[in-house]
């Protein structure tokens, strides 16, 4: 089957996530689509897929053109796909998932030998040790992952698109699937692989298109012809310009918040650091690793089950987040922005006000609107958010602008810790760089901020020192020496070898590694 | 382009005006159905319906304040009706039990209906149960607990003073419970407006998480809009006491429905975060008039509850059309 | 007369149907301009003074209302006589205070007291019996429950009162509290005394069902069902009621005091009850097997009477 | 899994033992309990309750709630009482078109609701008002009495101690527990519920699902509603007015998720047995009826309050 896209345009609120995009895919090859962060890989699968809708061009299968209305149209036509959302039904048995919408019946009712007979055998081209049977709650990230993938191949479809099919399994399952990709490959069908993984990209596909901005910087180029630097600079449009912080000693600083032997509900163990002031920590791991519970734990939203927590040499134990903010002056900027960093109906103005409203209340509780300005204009100008009026909706906003506007109402806090998670996902390249050195210039000010990041580059660039975490668990921290290379290469060394290898790469464990 | 002067006005007049032009429509359909009734059955303008509709607008304002608040924060409260019985048949009690003076009893039973509405905030909030289960249950416990305390007796022998509030007219034709209504009503709009308290509720409504995120007490804000709705569907309660000359216990049973028409009408949104206290008020008035206008029409009493069904689904779906416009063509601006 | 007079009823229930027949004949009699029988949708206080309301809004000069609500009806019927406007209580009293010009209706006390005793009787005189009663809210429950418990009281403990079962005056609630009743208890129970209309209904269809001729079952209205039982040997009788007299003297009387020509006397023979000072008798009496035949006849005699007299006995006119 | 374990993740397991313990006590109590037409009573006031709980019990399954229930239920119950009464219709004729009318409103409400996509709570909740006051419109409030007497008589028949009436709620128990566990709409309406991105990235026809969710709530509606005539033995406009409560208490007992997704027929229909129980008990007891009301408040806080407390046990919250 061939798949032809021709002329995609598609815009949300705010935002063109696609541009005039063409692009084709053909019968027995394995095409990667790579970019950036919000470039619109997932949204042209999604359009493809029948979910979304185009605001212009066309889709032709076999040189047909097609109309989708929904993903059954696409299923129909022959299309399947792994999204990058985790896309199964709770409650579900493993086997009632993968066969979801064709249940095969007998008599008329569902017949669950089959379902699971035939389920098991797309299971087994990946990973035999899951149960059909299994209900899918109770499965593992990784397994779910596993499931979706075995979904998507089991509609036998001429057209596989898999956006990120990889991000949360380990390598052994991805060698399976690549596996399978290959035969797949080898019967003539046309596959879809999202990535960001250029090494992936480079050992399986076998032309790449790249989309920068809603655009195609490069179009089905064959993989043999494109370096890695023509890849990256393809995805960024230019060379990487990265944020200059500049060599800083903050080592006599002093600590400002420090954890010693922390376990929490969830699993942490033992986790021990000392944030200074003024200075980026950075955090790293994988997808999954527990970074974000930990900072949901630092500021009182996920129970600490063990071990201290110092703020400014005092041990502490908040109960809350508005305690975390109010007593202790710590603040959490989420990794994700629209379902819990924003009010995505409310104006900027209530968006980065809302931290001060009791501060600026007067004695009978009423706040005034030019309080409001007074604090919120200063900043939109100080951020160069971009932005019609502060009454604006957020949700209206750009995601980068709408990322200035929480790291915004920290500011207007007035917090001295930050803990910033993903701050640059679905961020442009440009204001990924604005963004960087906002970060970096509110830690001149004096606010020390604990910076979670799978952006390893980010990560380099940023922060003063960096943890790396992996399973829950604290396996390294390392003086960053903001050069890539070397740096990139102890990172990965932690998070593969895990806290065994760590442990006899440092004797002393991960507190050790800074003294 | 960053913040600047001249955009600022514009767009703030645009909201403004999205704002308006539900409640500017609304309040265009209530004058149509004056107009229309008032030339039909002159009637419909005399003293004694003005006087009798501005009563029921009151009480009909307050109850849908009741679920406004609540709607506030994304979540609904179906134990008015049983919370503002509560309320009724204290100050009955109260006042004929104990022989205590109206305005004691009356604030005493105001501190029930809170005191109810808190502990349904409370329930909602500890439990982390929906709150249309909790006050389900709650309507039926705190009913229950009504009927069995007070054996469902109603009590008419209240002080005078009363009655003669509800029978009060100032200029000819308004209730002193129509101005309650509307000082209630304001202090709302300042709520919502502009204290700490009532951004919270709505920032707490549009997303919890987010607002949690920002350091606002989510649990608490919930707690103390239910606490607020309590109060509220005791003041309704109260009002109809006022009116009746007596407290009895039939009260409250049927306020779901127009607890729900006044806000939605008025372009309050059942996910929350978004209030329009003058669209509620609007949205009672058309209400009111709607079902005074139907039975002054003699269009048969008992059609009266398919009307009230068939316009409730007309605004919320013109509501939606409304929206929909506005998006696309603020889309098409960009 | 140019008087428009409106009959309003609580709520919908069979007991007023006769209404609509007394209606037109009054009507028709006594040359009204309008005299309607006029239903609140259900039986809400609200609803039935929206319906008072709006009725005054299109010109109606009188008002029989049935107090579903007998405190709550009294702010409504104040705002009337501040408009000019008579109302009377019909079938049923508003408890006084009341700006009602009179109450013209079953005494069901007297009636719920004759019923019991009739019960007790056909008992041979001892036993356990259950009272069903009617709505709550309906203000002559309260009175039908202390008179069954006088009738009782009178027996010196021979007879006792298992229980007041309430707010049975609607058909699945009937139904299903009586049901109940019947399956959890029947063996203990002698007797049956119902005082409101449906649960007379409910009631004398599961004894015919469970084909129980022991339990002994006095109840009130002529619903058709409960005449049947009557006959067959299910019940033992019922209480009749007037309900066809009281709207068609009512919208009489009604006529007279709206055009102003008649006000009431002070000191007329009203008959004074627990609910108020203003009480007219519309007839009550048994009916059983022995006068199942001639009831009818006996409520016509007692209406034409109240009818051609009341003028001279209650009113004063210029 | 020990036996024990399995019987607490299980949620019928606290209904269950809870009904063991109240036949028990109540028998062990009160003589008149276990006899003959004690039973044949409470077996007939289970059959409306039962399958009106179904019927929310349906849109709960797909993460909506339906506040026209009672109301559809209502005119459903005029309708067939009109047709048979007034147009003289056979039974064989009206209980199908009765049917259909109450499946037809349950359509509305769907299509109004994916139409629209406006929550169903408000639809319903103007549906409701307009199905009663149709329902109103129509009857001005005074019932159909005169119905077919075999169609009476079915609501009264009894073997001993087992309603002729329990026959129609068995039924449709036992083919919505095979709808729902075998046969593909019934998996895809659950799929919905359980998460309605992912049925719908499936290629599930969420809309149609939705659609079907209301239509099947509102057949059961009518299911109720000629139960209720049969029971009575006349069509009363009133039939529906006290079933709100009822439908959402027994499913929610019954351990559905608001969320959609979740719902059992045994543990619903546990639910009613022991609601109808516990009212019987009270009768038996002679608790002041007002009680009732309060108790069945205390249950359903009981029960969420419980089930809330096994998922956080087995590490579900
Ligand atoms: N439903 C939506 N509503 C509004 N904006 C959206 C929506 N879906 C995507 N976008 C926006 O469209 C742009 C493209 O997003 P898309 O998810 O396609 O990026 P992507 O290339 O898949 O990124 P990633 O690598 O992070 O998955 C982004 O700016 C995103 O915020
Ligand atoms: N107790 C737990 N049991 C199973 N899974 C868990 C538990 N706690 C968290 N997870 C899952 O493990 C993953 C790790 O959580 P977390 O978000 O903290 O990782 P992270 O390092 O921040 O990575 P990410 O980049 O995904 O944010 C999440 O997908 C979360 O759903
Ligand atoms: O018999 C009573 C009447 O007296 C009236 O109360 C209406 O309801 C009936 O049951
Ligand atoms: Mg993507
Ligand atoms: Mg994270």
């Amino acid at each position: 089957m061939r798949l032809t896209v021709e002329d995609i345009g598609k815009s949300f609120p705010g935002v063109t996530a696609l541009d005039g995009v063409s692009f084709e895919i053909r019968p027995g090859e394995i095409h990667a689509l790579m970019g950036e962060n919000g470039a619109g890989k997932s949204t042209l699968i999604k359009i493809i897929t029948g979910l979304y809708r185009p605001d212009r061009g066309r889709l032709l299968v076999d040189g047909v053109p097609a109309d989708f209305h929904s993903p059954r149209d696409a299923i129909a036509a022959g299309i399947s796909a792994v999204h990058q959302e985790r896309n199964l039904i709770p409650r579900f048995t493993v086997g009632e998932n993968i066969l979801l919408e064709r249940l095969p019946r007998r008599h008329g009712l569902v017949d669950y030998g089959r379902v699971h007979r035939e389920a098991r055998r797309f299971l087994d081209m990946i990973d035999p040790s899951i149960d059909t049977r299994t209900e899918v709650r109770r499965l593992s990230v990784a397994q779910m992952q596993i499931v979706e993938i075995a979904k998507a191949l089991s509609l036998e479809a001429g057209v596989l698109l898999l956006d990120e099919p990889t991000a949360s399994i380990t390598g052994h399952e991805a060698d399976a699937l690549f596996a399978v990709l290959r035969r797949l490959k080898a019967e003539g069908k046309a596959i879809v692989f999202v990535s960001h993984k250029l090494e992936e990209v480079t050992a399986i596909s076998d032309r790449v298109t790249v989309l920068r901005d809603g655009k195609v910087a490069a179009a089905g180029e064959p993989i043999a012809s494109m370096s890695r630097g023509r890849i990256v600079s393809a995805m960024i449009g230019r060379e990487e310009r990265v944020a200059e912080i500049g060599e800083r000693d903050l080592r006599d600083r002093t600590a400002v918040l420090e954890a010693r032997g922390v376990a929490t509900a969830l699993g942490h163990r033992d986790i021990g650091f000392t944030l200074r002031k003024g200075e980026i920590l950075g955090l790293y791991g994988l997808v999954g690793a527990g970074r974000t519970e930990l900072a949901r734990a630092l500021i009182g939203d996920v129970r600490i089950t063990a071990g201290e927590v110092r703020v400014n040499g005092r041990p502490v134990a908040i109960a809350s987040v508005p305690e975390a903010i109010r007593r202790h002056r710590i603040g959490y900027i989420s990794e994700d922005r629209k379902a819990e960093g924003l009010i995505l109906a409310h104006p900027v103005r209530s968006n980065v006000a809302i931290t001060v409203w009791r501060r600026i209340a007067s004695a009978l509780g009423l706040v005034g609107r030019g309080a409001e300005r007074r604090i919120v204009e200063p900043l939109v100008r100080k951020l160069d958010l971009k932005t019609p009026s502060i009454e604006q909706g957020v949700g209206k906003l750009s995601g980068g602008n709408q990322q200035k506007v929480s790291i915004a109402k920290w500011l207007a806090a007035g917090v001295e810790i930050l803990i910033i998670d993903e701050p640059t996902v679905g961020i442009d390249i440009k204001t990924k760089t604005a963004i960087h050195e906002l970060i970096a210039e509110i830690t001149r000010d004096g606010v020390s901020v604990l910076l979670i990041s799978s952006d390893m580059p980010e990560m380099i660039t940023l922060a003063d020192r960096i943890l790396v975490m992996r399973d829950f668990a604290l396996v390294g921290e390392i003086e960053n020496s903001r050069r890539y290379e070397p740096m990139s290469r102890r990172i990965m060394s932690f998070i593969h070898q895990g806290a065994e290898g760590a442990a006899e790469n440092e004797p002393n464990g991960p507190e050790a590694a800074h003294g | 382009m960053t913040v600047a002067d001249a955009n600022e006005a514009p767009a703030r007049r645009g909201a403004f005006l999205a704002e308006s032009g539900n409640l500017i429509g609304l309040a265009a359909i209530v004058l149509i159905f004056w107009v229309v009734l008032t030339s039909l059955r002159p009637g419909f303008i005399s003293n004694f319906n003005l006087f009798t509709l501005s009563r029921s607008l009151a009480i009909d304002i307050v109850i849908g304040f009741s679920t406004m608040v609540v709607l506030a924060t994304g979540g609904m409260n179906l134990a008015i009706g049983s919370i503002g019985v509560c309320a009724v048949m204290a100050a009955g009690f109260l006042m004929q039990g104990l022989g205590l003076p109206p305005l004691v009893a009356f604030a005493a039973a105001l501190a029930l209906g809170a005191a109810l509405g808190w502990l349904n905030g409370f329930a909602i909030v500890r439990s982390g149960v929906n709150s249309f289960i909790i006050t389900l249950a709650s309507a039926s416990l705190y009913l229950g607990a009504m009927l069995i305390l007070s054996k469902a007796v109603t009590f008419n022998e209240l002080p005078a003073a009363v009655a003669d509030f509800g029978k009060l007219r100032f200029g000819g034709f308004v209730s002193p419970l129509l101005i309650i209504a509307l000082a209630i009503g304001a202090a709302l709009i300042v709520l919502f407006r502009f204290t700490a308290l009532g951004r919270e509720i709505l920032a707490a409504g549009a997303n919890p998480r987010a607002a949690e995120l920002s350091g606002v007490p989510v649990g608490r804000v919930v707690i103390i809009a239910h606490t607020l709705s309590g109060a509220l569907a005791g003041a309704a309660g109260l009002m109809l006491v006022a009116r009746l000359g007596a407290a009895m216990p039939s009260i409250g049973q049927d306020w779901l429905l127009p607890s729900f028409l006044a806000p939605v009408l008025g372009g309050t949104l059942l996910s929350g975060g978004a209030v329009s206290v003058i669209g509620t008020m609007l949205g009672a008035l058309l209400v009111t008039t709607i079902r005074s206008g139907l039975l002054v029409m003699q269009v048969g009493n008992f059609w009266l509850q398919l009307f009230l069904g068939v316009i409730l689904l007309a605004a919320v779906m013109l509501d939606r059309y409304r929206g929909k416009v506005a998006e696309r063509r603020s889309l098409g601006r960009r | 007369s140019d008087n428009k007079i409106a009959l309003i009823p609580g709520g919908p229930h069979p007991y007023f149907a006769p209404w609509e027949q007394a209606a037109a004949d009054a009507q028709k009699d006594f040359g009204i301009a309008a005299v309607d029988f006029k239903v609140p949708s259900e039986w809400k206080l609200n609803l039935q003074t929206e319906l008072v309301e709006s009725l005054v809004t299109q010109g109606y000069t009188a008002f029989g209302i049935f107090p579903g609500d007998a405190v709550g009806i009294n702010s409504t019927v104040e705002e009337l006589e501040g408009a000019g406007i008579p109302a009377a209580a019909l079938a049923g009293c508003a408890q006084d205070p009341t700006k009602m010009q009179f109450c013209l209706g079953t005494d069901v006390y007297n009636s719920a007291y004759l019923g019991t005793k009739a019960l007790i009787e056909a008992m041979g005189g001892k036993g356990k019996i259950v009272h069903l009663a009617g709505l709550l809210v309906d203000p002559n429950t309260k009175l039908r429950m202390d008179a069954v418990e006088k009738a009782v009281g009178e027996t010196n403990g021979a007879v006792s009162i298992v229980q007041h079962i309430t707010d049975t005056d609607a058909q699945e609630a009937a139904d299903q509290k009586i049901n109940a009743l019947l399956g959890a208890q029947k063996d203990q129970i002698d007797g049956l005394i119902s005082t409101a209309y449906i649960p007379s209904v409910v009631a004398a269809k599961s004894l015919r069902n469970l084909g129980d001729k022991r339990i002994k079952l006095v109840g009130i209205d002529d619903d058709p069902i409960v005449l049947d039982a009557i006959k067959d040997g299910f019940a033992a009788g019922t209480m009749a009621q007037n309900p066809y007299g009281q709207g068609y003297v009512g919208a009489y009387v009604l006529d007279l005091l709206a055009g102003g020509g008649c006000t009431v006397k002070a000191d007329a023979p009203w008959i004074q009850t627990p609910q108020t000072a203003h009480f007219i008798d519309s007839g009550t009496l048994l009916i059983s097997a022995a006068n199942i035949a001639s009831y009818k006849d006996d409520l016509k005699k007692i209406t034409s009477d109240i009818q051609s007299s009341f003028k001279d006995k209650y009113l004063d006119c210029k | 899994m020990t036996l024990g374990q399995r019987l607490i993740a299980n949620e019928w397991s606290a209904i269950a033992v809870a009904i063991v313990i109240g036949v028990v006590g109540l028998a062990a109590t009160s003589p008149a309990f276990l006899t003959e037409f004690n039973l044949y009573v409470m077996m007939r006031s289970f059959c409306v309750v039962l399958v009106v709980a179904f019927a929310q019990m349906l849109t709960l399954a797909v993460g909506q709630l339906n506040l026209s229930i009672g109301a559809l239920g209502g005119l459903v119950a005029i309708a067939i009482g009109g047709m048979m009464e007034v147009l003289g219709f056979p039974i064989a004729v009206a209980l199908p078109i009765g049917l259909a009318i109450g499946a037809l409103g349950g359509l509305i409400n769907g299509l109004l609701t994916v139409r629209t996509g406006i929550n169903g709570f408000i639809i319903t909740l103007a549906t409701a008002s307009a199905f009663t006051g149709i329902n109103l419109g129509i009857t001005e409030s005074i019932p159909f009495y005169n119905l077919p007497s075999a169609f009476v008589a079915f609501g009264t028949a009894r073997l001993s101690a087992f309603p002729m009436l329990l026959i129609p709620p068995v039924i449709v128990a036992l083919l919505l527990a095979l709808f729902l566990a075998r046969t593909v709409p019934g998996r895809q309406l659950l799929a919905v519920g359980g998460n309605p991105h992912a049925a719908q990235l499936s290629g599930v026809h969420m809309n149609g699902i939705v659609v079907l969710a209301h239509t099947l709530s509102g057949l059961l509606a009518a299911v109720g509603a000629i139960l209720a005539v049969a029971q009575l033995g006349s069509a009363q406009p009133t039939i529906g007015q006290d079933w709100l409560i009822m439908s959402f208490a027994a499913p929610i007992i019954g351990g559905a998720a608001l969320t959609g997704g979740h719902v059992s027929v045994a543990a619903t229909a546990l639910a009613v047995v022991l609601i109808v129980l516990i009212q019987n008990g009270m009768v038996l007891a002679q608790v002041d009826p007002y009680w009732v009301q309060f108790l069945l408040g205390a249950l359903i806080l009981a029960a969420v309050g419980l089930n809330r407390l096994r998922a956080v046990r087995a590490g579900e919250a």
